[in-house]
């Protein structure tokens, strides 16, 4: 499986926040987004996630599952909220998503208590979402990304409000997502730990008035 | 899907949902009638069907602004979006789910409700069934007002003023398929005929309407 | 002086939910077996007596709907004393007390309620009438359900008592109503006939009855609350642990 | 008189129902908070047991 993406740029309100990026990963690839804020390293991923619909480029995916209409089917996406209800208990939180979400094909997530596992957290599965602290929080979000299996993760600032501890199991997740020939796209100001990754610097448009409603 | 049907249920229903306050509020509203309009029996009896609708149509209201504002707070919705099945079905089970928590209660507690109003029990059995058929229907279109509101920092009020116009349609036929039964001239089955046909009508074009404003909110 | 200690000592000892808890494990057996008793007895002497030549039958109804409007009153009243023990003394159990009496009291007011209606189908004709009693009793029994409403509304016990004990005092104004207005408003239902200054004015007959059916109502009531306090206090434990294996678990993962 | 009667016996039913539906709630509300407190203390036992291993891998 093959991921492409061709000239994309998007726009939010009347602002352009990126225009033209191309890129290709192939499985086992990482692409680490990288900028300062405002850069557009979100917007990107909410396009890359068919949240949102570029303004101009495209998303391709090669040697996909004939059935897929669009990359997002086969992804994961860990935006900045962690998508977990607070009155559930993680446990019920999750087995929701492992049901509602489903298996992409050529994969299965594991179960509910390996996930919570791989996480580190696994006595506290039985606690409403509430409860936790907000790293906890964070990781049992992750743990959703291992239920269900996904070969695409996109990832926003996975690793805020991490400890150096839960970093680095994190760090292992994604190089096992990896190993098994996963794809993962992460936007982050922190090294994710990663070895063989390939950057991609988004550097902003403060030079750029392109908007409709500019004089030329 | 049944998964999503349950989650819903379950969290209408753990503390802080809005499972309970919906028929809460039914109650009070048609409690505070007879204060309005005075004690007389024959009155309450008269109107007891109208007011149980309306009071039925503003309870369904309240806890729909929620309906999607909740999910997308908390980043589900995107979640949603992404998913292989097509949104129109989550749209439509998250309607049913908001409808057995909050819809389901109102019928329940009407023929009680009815009798407060003096209502005879032939009335109270038309407006029970009215209500079952009738109100899916406003919690389809309900969806609609909740799918647009639902990036706005004060959605609730907006989906009141949105969708009770279009419940208009909805309280005539309820009401008059009531009134129908009561009254003898009038043939009982054709407004209730055309009320279920709305509900059928409302259960495609609200989910469907619904979806095409979430995908066009996120952003 | 010396009693004046003792008495503080007690106070504070049931201030202390683990000594309640002892306490109500010891005391709750006894109340059970005793509201039985009360029970089986007030249920004999209750079909055991005549019919009213005036009510026929439906006299005994008044065994039970007495009993649980009058229930419905003393309960609110519980309520509104511990909502006072929560704003002015701040004590623990105040607010435990006022939350575990809201779904009984809810549950009487409303036999309350369907016990006046079934008596009232046959004497008056109709189910209901929007007579003043009747309407402050249903206005009583809303003021119950949103009570428990806003306490499951707000998780946190620590921010709903004092919310929900300013909304109990401010609720308690419907009490006198309820009790004065069949006095007040000349309606349809009839006034007082036990609690009275001059007396009871009812006959012995059905005044029997009625007075152990009123005792085994309290003594349920009692039993329930005591109970239900003890759940709400576990509850609160529960909670509370849970929230400490959350912060635990979050320490063991970082000394790994 | 009989149709009084009957009235007389759905008071007393709904009145039974009522109260039994209270005690049977009461009584299975504090069975399983009991419940959660007894898992949780063994859940709490078995962190406690488990902090000196933890200790012992520093």
């Amino acid at each position: 499986m093959r991921l492409l993406a061709e000239g994309l740029s998007a726009k939010r309100g009347e602002d352009l926040i990126f225009n033209d990026i191309s890129f290709a990963l192939d499985t086992g690839e990482a692409l680490v987004v990288t900028g300062p804020n405002g850069s557009g390293k979100s917007t990107l991923l909410r396009v890359l996630a068919g949240l949102l619909s570029p303004e101009s480029g495209h998303l391709k995916l090669e040697n996909a599952p004939p059935e897929i209409a669009h990359p997002s089917e086969l992804s994961h996406y860990l935006g900045h909220r962690n998508a977990m209800k607070r009155e559930l208990t993680v446990a019920e939180n999750l087995s929701f998503w492992q049901r509602f979400m489903g298996d992409s094909p050529g994969g299965v997530g594991i179960a509910l208590t390996e996930a919570v596992e791989a996480v580190g957290l696994p006595d506290i599965a039985h606690l409403p979402f509430g409860y936790l602290s907000a790293g906890q929080q964070r990781r049992m979000a992750m743990a959703k990304l291992l239920v269900a299996h996904r070969p695409i993760w996109i990832l926003d600032e996975p690793t805020a409000a991490l400890d150096a501890g839960a970093d680095r199991l994190f760090a292992d997740l994604v190089k096992a997502h990896l190993g098994k020939g996963g794809i993962v796209i992460a936007a982050t100001h922190q090294p994710l730990g990663l070895d063989q990754t390939r950057e991609l610097h988004m550097k902003g448009f403060e030079h750029f008035a392109g908007g409709l409603w500019h004089d030329a | 899907m049944i998964a999503l049907f349950f989650r819903d249920l379950k969290l209408s229903i753990r503390a802080g949902g809005g499972a309970m306050i919906g028929v809460l509020f039914f109650m009070t509203v048609v409690a505070v009638i007879p204060f309005g309009v005075g004690p007389d029996l024959n009155l309450l009896s008269r109107i007891g069907p109208a007011i149980l609708w309306i009071g039925a149509l503003l309870a369904s209201l309240l806890g729909l602004d929620r309906l999607f504002q909740a999910e997308r707070d908390d980043g589900s919705l995107d979640l949603m979006l992404m998913q292989e099945t097509p949104l129109l079905f989550t749209v439509f089970v998250k309607c049913a789910a908001h409808w057995a928590a909050t819809g389901l209660p109102l019928v329940i507690a009407s023929p009680l409700l009815g009798l407060f109003m003096n209502m005879s029990e032939i009335a109270i059995g038309a407006t029970m069934l009215t209500l079952l058929i009738g109100t899916p229907a406003i919690t389809f279109i309900g969806a609609v007002g909740a799918a647009v509101a639902v990036s706005l920092p004060r959605g609730g009020l907006l989906v009141s003023i949105l969708v009770l116009p279009l419940a208009i349609p909805v309280l005539i036929f309820g009401v008059s398929a009531v009134y129908a039964a009561i009254e003898d001239p009038a043939p009982f089955l054709p407004p209730l005929m055309i009320l279920a046909a709305i509900t059928l009508f409302f259960a495609v074009i609200g989910p469907v309407a619904a979806a095409a404003a979430l995908r066009h909110a996120s952003d | 002086m010396s009693e004046n200690s003792l008495a503080i000592r007690k106070f504070s000892d049931l201030a202390n939910p683990t000594r309640f808890l002892a306490l109500a494990d010891r005391l709750l057996p006894w109340l059970a077996g005793l509201t039985a008793v009360f029970f089986v007895v007030g249920l004999w002497l209750s079909f055991a007596t005549e019919g009213d030549y005036q009510q026929g039958e439906t006299v005994r109804i008044m065994y039970v709907h007495v009993p649980a409007a009058w229930l419905s009153m003393m309960c609110y009243s519980v309520m509104a004393l511990a909502a006072l023990g929560t704003l002015v003394w701040r004590h623990p159990l105040a607010d435990v007390s006022s939350r575990a009496a809201a779904p009984i009291g809810a549950c009487f007011t409303f036999l309350a309620l369907v016990t006046g209606s079934l008596w009232g189908k046959p004497m008056w004709g109709t189910w209901w009438v929007w007579d003043a009693r009747l309407t402050s009793v249903f206005v009583l029994f809303l003021m119950y359900l949103g009570l428990m409403a806003l306490n499951r509304a707000i998780d946190d016990p620590a921010r709903s008592s004092k919310v929900s004990a300013v909304l109990v005092l401010v609720g308690f104004v419907n009490i006198p109503i309820i009790k004065f207005s069949v006095e007040w408003w000349n309606t349809l239902h009839q006034p007082a006939s036990v609690m009275r200054l001059d007396g009871p004015t009812i006959d012995p007959e059905f005044l029997w009855p009625l007075i152990v059916m009123a005792v085994a109502f309290t003594l349920l009531f009692f039993t329930l609350h005591i109970a239900a306090m003890r759940n709400e206090i576990l509850r609160r434990r529960v909670t509370a642990l849970r929230r400490l294996a959350a912060r635990s678990a979050g320490r063991g993962a970082r000394t790994k | 008189m009989m149709s009084h009667a009957a009235y007389v016996f759905t008071s007393y039913g709904i009145a039974t129902l009522t109260v039994l539906g209270l005690i049977g709630w009461v009584v299975l509300d504090g069975r399983a908070r009991r419940r959660e407190l007894a898992e949780l203390e063994a859940s709490g036992i078995r962190r406690r047991s488990a902090e000196p291993a933890s200790g012992e891998t520093r």
